[in-house]
């Protein structure tokens, strides 16, 4: 295939493009390596907040709980949130609009009031608070998005794939897992990433819903950011996006979802 | 193995009568050639028979069960889709494996198997190949592969062979036939392949408009065809309309035509005639006393491989006529040539 | 791509029923929405029909006086549109700048490079939202690096003065928001059959009608799933508006947040926000039929 | 035991140095939990009862707590580093409630506004220079709406906690406009303004300021207008069902210790103590001192006091109007 | 109008060749039918003339131009893919219309001609549809009405009619060959209906394997064929294997065949009889003398509507032989029969 200009334009197009995605990310970034805690300019490097962060169990033990949260959200309102918009895609029943109409409370209402409302209705249940509480309210937040991503990448499937595994013998689980989900893939990865984005990057509700002495990454940088805000927290951002971005790479290489061809 | 019968089935799509009042019996272990112009219901039965929609009155029992009854994927039916419905994210490999996987079939047998069925289908090699690496006949043999490696009760057949050239072609209906003999696999499949519904089938139906129109052995559906429509849906067939008179058929040039048994009803009749059965004769002396003897013009020869055809005119009736590419007679378009077929051959049809 | 008509037949007789199947899909994802959503959102709305918060020691009654509050005070009103144009704007944005992006990731990116960079596009997100913004306001504030870069490029370029600017805001937001907009129109594109472009093209169709009659009507799922949920959550956002924004940064959502931070008014804070959410629901029920014929 | 403290965070209580100091006297740690707004602490205290040992409150809002029957009303006799506060704060009637008091003095300060030593070539004592011409788009304002209509009651001389004509407050409000550069939320923010230029001057709190001034170093003068100031108490109360009754006393107890007191203020900054003892010991010069020098010549130091529902809805829909006005 | 040239084209799609050095000149104004084995590349060819993909060496020319410097939607090219690609957004009203609204075509003129186009491949009245509410045969009429109507230059057309039943197909047929001739459109097609390749086209060519085998008039190429490949590939050939001595073919049992002329070369020799050519005779006074006569023992005999097959043996060679189903001898297995045919008819191949 012989490169078309078109196809160098659309590049340099996205390159740009994610250029604009990563300057704060590169800012945030350089500001961990600045002595400065007000982010002034010119950049005195050194790797004091690394250093600092490296004693700091507080926020390595906040990194860490928000992590084990945003996976079990992730794990589990990708599947829940899959499994609905299949039903939404497959059947066509009385109640649908409803349902897919109350999924706009969730992402329309703030979450301040969100979490407010757990809160009270979390203490008045007894669910309680803490990390479970946490899940609870992060899978609820993240299903409407998988929801949403997954029902628009379904919506080009062909039912009769699924017709065709099912008279080969393939139980309705085979059929998800062998034909509807590989088709599915980008839509629910996609789902995934937003999901995790969500708990991870989730500070009212898990504000409201934390614990004393168990707290995740965003509460962390929310109190800290009234008082005692420093770079150390660019540092740790800086170390999981680094982690990320590797860990993902490296998984892009083995496994492939981007679509068909 | 099994043997499906459908009863009084109908289905629409909103206002859009698809099958009405449809009633087939296929025989257990046989082959059924289902035919149809286009659009006339042949995959929406053969949807109703894997389950994948219902029908909206009548039923469709698979060795005597109600199908409703029984979930798709517990039927044993393999569908072959008119338009593949490979899955495309899966190798060849695995597409075709897939129905012997769902059934936890050990893996050196799906090996062994996979491997026999691309064999079959002359696709050994590209196992590794997705889909959309495959040309337009290679996946209908995909599909046709897949649809048959895991030994169903029934074959369901869109359409099997129609991507692919003569020579594959016969060699699938060969294997077809052996495959469907040896494990006794009750197959109904659709094709617009006259000679290949003829020659495999034990039983033709004839679809149109969602109705059954006519079945039988393709022999009996070929030399007595009940309607005109049947007549010159399945082969070519020359319409001779005419008035019922005295058992013979009088055309309105006042030719009469004698058929194989004497005209019962009188009034409007028309029969017809195959363009292979009649000859173009030079000398009269070669006909024999029950022959029916017309005169026509021909209008032009269309050379068609191994036969030729006549276009011809008789009054206002235009003929086929088909010769054998042997010792065909080399006529010139606007010569009066002399047609001769025997009145045996010369079948009533409704309409 | 036939006949998904099991569904639409009338049910005249007994069938595998379909109850269960959707039940069982529905059901998990419903119940958890319900119980740790939905009915704490139905408390909230409960509320916003109240004098004060039920709490012990308060007095309330049921009234309708936080909704009325809505329409007595203009600045509600002007905030409620401003939200609205902000949303809009954001989405349209995100449009313009996610969709050929997405285009490019889907159509001619081909291999390896594709998953790498579809990951890629989501990563920024997994920083701190709060982090991002003050990095933003790193680039844009007076001699910060934005306008150096612009200085150190077009020497002598002066001074743009972005920040505390209600365009300061949409930037922000677009960087937020722009990657559901590249993922959801991603997934929809890939699933658009390369013929048909070259169908289209072997027509006579330009670029620009393929993209027009073809391209845009097949990706429209993407696309509206990738406006919902930029627009949705912009019209509510707070902490981008009051930190970019600056004087400028004073939207509906800001509002919600101070009634419920600074005065302890949730009542009349979740009447705000239930407007807010009936807002979106009548816009999205007005656009959807133009939406459908769309795609 | 372990106790729970509910406080702003990096707000006096969990200053590592002193915690271990506090552990080693007494055995007990100290584990914390913190609020961004009062009204999430009310909330907090309302929803987790029998969690927290000790809670900061805002002196305007203990009357309300106790109200509401989230804390318990307490003996100074149970402190005895009690003696040394000042009376005048110990029995402030905002921590009074039904005659019986529900929190400790421990800290007050006041709400001013900062300047920019850069910018000024003298230092201004008039609340109205937030208005003057001069610095048009160089103010920095905090985005509170109680905190707005108070400056703007203190300019036109009304009574900050029922100012009686809202009016002349939206005025004054709306005046701001041209004036102001953005609003601030926290301390960090402000430090980052200020430290990259964008303020001529800003409202600002006192405590903060030493911290500003003496901590990172900021260019900064607190002032104290003559027309007076906005001034604060904050208190520790024992909630209601409260679970480690006795450490939490010895901690509220270590808290007005003149020793934290003194390391705080001078290693890290703080506002002023309400121990008179401790404040005494700070070191000539301090922040602190000079800034009781400056109060005592103001004409008025009204205290932010208990408000009512109304009020503060009141002060909440004109600031909202205002901010809505800034937008045209 | 315009003639397509293509030049040494060359393309592969990673280690696999699908075209080697093609080299096809399409005549302005032609109709040219491309035939070849299922996998040979026709779809390849195609798609490298409308300009989806490019070769890898070569050169494509349409009317003069290279075709890379001419961006595809301005070389009014009406393609027609294999698996239609129809717009599923559209109905068929304005999947058909596409090509007229894109050239600003007025709203009116649309509506006529669309109506036309849809008459003609006989779907007036599924305007409103969408495509997924069609059958396979209407799809495929929709993508063939959406390939024409606009009168494109040049008209590609990959198996156009292979979903469709034999009625349909010789309408469409007929109607192809009328706006071609009509308009003079330069039509490549591509078929695995012999019958179709042969009556409808001007020239013809075989592709095997990703190279061009033979191409010329369907006559030539049916009477002539050079290779075996093609002898079998196009129409049915019995191939004789043998030693040509002294300008004849001596088989292994010492049967001695003639051919049209005397063989030129000597050695391994093959050459083909087509089936419809050897007539089993029962008494040898009918025989000219320049006949070639064999024994052979027939195993059985295959009904095909208006032939019947015989398939017999002669030592270790199968042999097919047509009959026309007219007055065909009736014949039991197991006997033996004699089989005559013209030495003309007897072809030297390449093996
Ligand atoms: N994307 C691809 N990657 C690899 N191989 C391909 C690809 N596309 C086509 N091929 C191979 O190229 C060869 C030619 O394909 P092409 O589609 O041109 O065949 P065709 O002659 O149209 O066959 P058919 O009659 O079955 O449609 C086939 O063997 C096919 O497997
Ligand atoms: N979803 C649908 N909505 C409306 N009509 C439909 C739908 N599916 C099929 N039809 C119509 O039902 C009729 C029968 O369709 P079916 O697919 O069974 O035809 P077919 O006999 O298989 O034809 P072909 O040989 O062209 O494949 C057609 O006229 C078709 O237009
Ligand atoms: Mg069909
Ligand atoms: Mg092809």
């Amino acid at each position: 295939m012989k490169a078309r200009p078109v196809n160098l334009l659309g590049r340099v197009y996205l390159g740009l493009v994610l250029v604009f995605l990563y300057v704060p990310i590169l800012v945030m970034a350089a500001m961990s390596f600045n002595s400065s805690q007000f982010y002034m300019l010119p950049i005195d490097w050194s790797f004091d907040w690394y250093v600092k962060l490296a004693h700091n169990d507080r926020l390595l033990e906040a990194a860490r709980n928000s992590i084990l949260v945003a996976l079990v959200t992730t794990v589990i309102a990708s599947v829940l949130g899959t499994a609905a918009s299949i039903a939404f895609f497959r059947y066509d029943f009385r109640f649908k609009k409803v349902l897919q109409a109350a999924l706009f409370p969730p992402i329309a209402i703030p979450w301040l009031i969100t979490g407010t409302a757990m809160l009270l209705f979390f203490f008045w249940s007894g669910i309680g608070r803490g990390l479970h509480a946490m899940i609870l309210g992060h899978v609820a937040l993240a299903l409407p998005y998988v929801i949403i991503v997954v029902s628009a990448r379904i919506k080009g499937f062909d039912p009769d794939l699924e017709a065709a595994a099912r008279s080969l013998g393939a139980s309705p689980w085979q059929v998800i897992r062998h034909v509807t989900l590989p088709y599915l893939a980008p839509g629910f990865i996609a789902g995934a990433l937003f999901a995790f984005a969500v708990s991870f990057d989730q500070f009212v509700i898990s504000y409201f819903l934390s614990v004393p002495g168990v707290s995740t990454l965003p509460v962390e940088i929310y109190t800290a950011i009234k008082k005692g805000f420093t770079p150390e927290i660019n540092a740790i951002s800086t170390i999981v996006i680094v982690f990320s971005i590797t860990l993902l790479v490296i998984v892009s290489r083995f496994y492939r979802f981007g679509g068909d061809r | 193995m099994a043997s499906v019968t459908v009863s009084h089935v109908s289905k629409s799509f909103g206002d859009f009568q698809a099958l009405s009042d449809v009633s087939i019996e296929f025989a257990d272990g046989g082959f059924y050639a289902l035919l149809g112009p286009s659009g006339s219901g042949k995959t929406t039965l053969l949807r109703q028979i894997a389950g994948f929609s219902f029908p909206d009155s009548g039923e469709i029992r698979i060795g005597g069960e109600a199908v409703e009854s029984v979930p798709v994927e517990k039927r044993n039916i393999g569908m072959m889709f008119q338009n593949y419905a490979l899955f495309p994210n899966m190798s060849v490999f695995d597409n075709v494996a897939f129905g012997l996987m769902v059934r936890d079939t050990p893996r050196s047998e799906i090996k062994a198997r996979v491997g026999e069925a691309l064999e079959l289908v002359r696709l050994s090699g590209y196992d590794e190949r997705k889909p959309h690496q495959l040309s337009g006949g290679q996946r209908q043999r995909v599909a046709l592969a897949r649809a048959i490696v895991f030994r169903p009760q029934v074959l369901l057949l869109d359409e099997p062979l129609s991507a692919l050239d003569k020579a594959l072609r016969l060699g699938m209906q060969v294997e077809l036939k052996r495959i469907q003999r040896e494990v006794g696999i009750t197959t109904i499949f659709v094709t617009h392949d006259q000679e290949e519904a003829l020659t495999l089938s034990d039983k033709v139906g004839v679809l149109k408009d969602g109705k059954l129109l006519q079945e039988g052995t393709p022999r009996e559906l070929y030399e007595r065809p009940r309607t005109a429509f049947a007549a010159t849906f399945l082969g070519d067939a020359n319409l001779f309309n005419g008035i019922a008179d005295d058992g013979e058929l009088a055309l309105a040039d006042g030719t009469r035509l004698r058929t194989l048994e004497p005209l019962a009803r009188s009034g409007r009749m028309t029969c017809a005639v195959r363009p292979e059965k009649i000859a173009i004769v030079e000398d009269s002396a070669q006909l024999s006393s029950d022959s029916n003897v017309l005169e026509a013009e021909l209008e032009q020869t269309i050379f068609a491989g191994n036969s030729l055809s006549y276009l011809l005119r008789h009054g206002d009736t235009s003929l086929r006529v088909f010769a054998q590419n042997r010792a065909a007679a080399d006529l010139q378009p606007g010569q009066r040539v002399r047609l001769a077929w025997c009145s045996a051959d010369t079948i009533p049809v409704e309409a | 791509m036939a006949v998904s008509d099991t569904t639409t037949a009338p049910i005249r007789r007994h069938r595998p029923s379909n109850a269960r199947s959707i039940l069982g899909l529905t059901g998990p994802a419903y119940l958890w929405l319900v119980i740790t959503i939905l009915l704490p959102l139905a408390a909230m709305f409960y509320f916003s029909f109240l004098s004060d918060v039920p709490l012990p020691g308060r007095d309330w009654q049921v009234t309708l006086s936080n909704y009325t509050a809505f329409f007595q005070q203009d600045f509600y009103r002007t905030l409620m549109l401003r939200s609205l144009r902000l949303g809009f704007e954001v989405a349209l944005w995100c449009f313009v700048i996610g969709f050929p992006c997405a285009y490019v990731l889907a159509k001619t990116i081909k291999g390896r490079w594709r998953e790498a960079l579809f990951l890629m596009v989501i990563i920024p997100f997994w920083s701190n939202a709060l982090i991002r913004v003050f990095s933003w306001t790193m680039v844009l504030r007076g001699n910060g690096i934005l306008e150096r870069f612009l200085d150190w490029l077009i020497p002598g370029f002066g001074s743009l003065n972005l920040m505390f600017t209600y365009e300061a805001v949409v930037i922000g937001l677009v960087h937020s928001y722009l990657p559901y907009m590249i993922l959801t129109c991603y997934i929809s594109l890939s699933t658009i059959d390369d013929d048909l472009i070259d169908a289209a093209r072997s027509m006579g169709a330009s670029r620009l009608t393929v993209l027009r009659r073809i391209i845009l009507p097949l990706s429209m799922p993407g696309i509206v799933a990738g406006a919902v949920l930029i627009f949705v959550p912009v019209i509510g956002s707070f902490m981008e508006p009051r930190i970019l924004g600056g004087r400028e940064g004073t939207f509906l959502g800001t509002v919600i947040e101070d009634q419920f931070t600074s005065v302890f008014n949730w009542p009349l804070g979740a009447a705000l926000s239930f407007i807010l959410l009936a807002c979106v629901m009548v816009i999205f029920a007005v656009f959807q039929p133009i939406l459908r014929r769309a795609s | 035991d372990t106790i729970r403290v509910l406080n702003w965070q990096g707000y006096g209580t969990d200053e590592d140095w002193s915690l271990e100091k506090f552990e080693k006297a007494t055995g007990n740690t100290v584990e914390h939990e913190y609020f961004n707004s009062e009204q999430e602490m009310l909330t907090k205290l309302r929803t987790n009862p029998g969690t927290y040992d000790v809670v900061l409150i805002n002196s305007a809002y203990t009357r309300q707590a106790a109200e509401e029957g989230l804390i318990q009303p307490l003996d100074l006799a149970d402190y005895p580093h009690s003696d040394g506060l000042q009376p005048r704060l110990a029995h402030n009637p905002n921590l009074e409630y039904d005659g019986k008091l529900y929190g400790v003095a421990w800290l007050w300060g006041v709400t001013s506004f900062a300047i920019n030593t850069g910018a000024f070539d003298e230092k201004p004592n008039s609340i109205m220079e937030l208005w003057n011409p001069e610095h048009a788009g160089r103010l920095g304002w905090r985005d509170d709406a109680v905190e707005s209509c108070q400056f703007a009651a203190l300019a036109t001389g009304q009574d900050i906690n029922d100012p009686s004509d809202y009016d002349v407050i939206r005025e004054r409000l709306h005046a701001l406009k041209p004036q102001i550069r953005t609003f601030w939320n926290s301390e960090n923010e402000w430090n980052q303004y200020m430290s990259s230029g964008e303020f001529d001057l800003a409202t600002y709190w006192s405590g903060s300021a030493a911290r500003s001034k003496q901590n990172f170093g900021l260019p900064i003068e607190f002032v104290v207008p003559r027309e007076g100031a906005i001034a604060w108490l904050d208190g520790l109360s024992l909630p209601t069902d409260v679970p480690h009754p006795e450490a939490a006393k010895q901690f509220i107890d270590w808290m007005i210790d003149p020793e934290f007191y003194v390391q705080w203020d001078t290693e890290v900054g703080a506002p002023i103590s309400a121990n008179e003892q401790a404040v005494a010991q700070l070191p000539d010069g301090a922040f602190n001192k000079q800034l009781i020098a400056q109060l005592k010549e103001v004409e008025n130091l009204p205290f932010m006091g208990p408000m009512s529902d109304e009020t503060r809805e009141k002060m909440l829909e004109v600031w909202q109007e205002t901010k809505t006005f800034y937008q045209e």
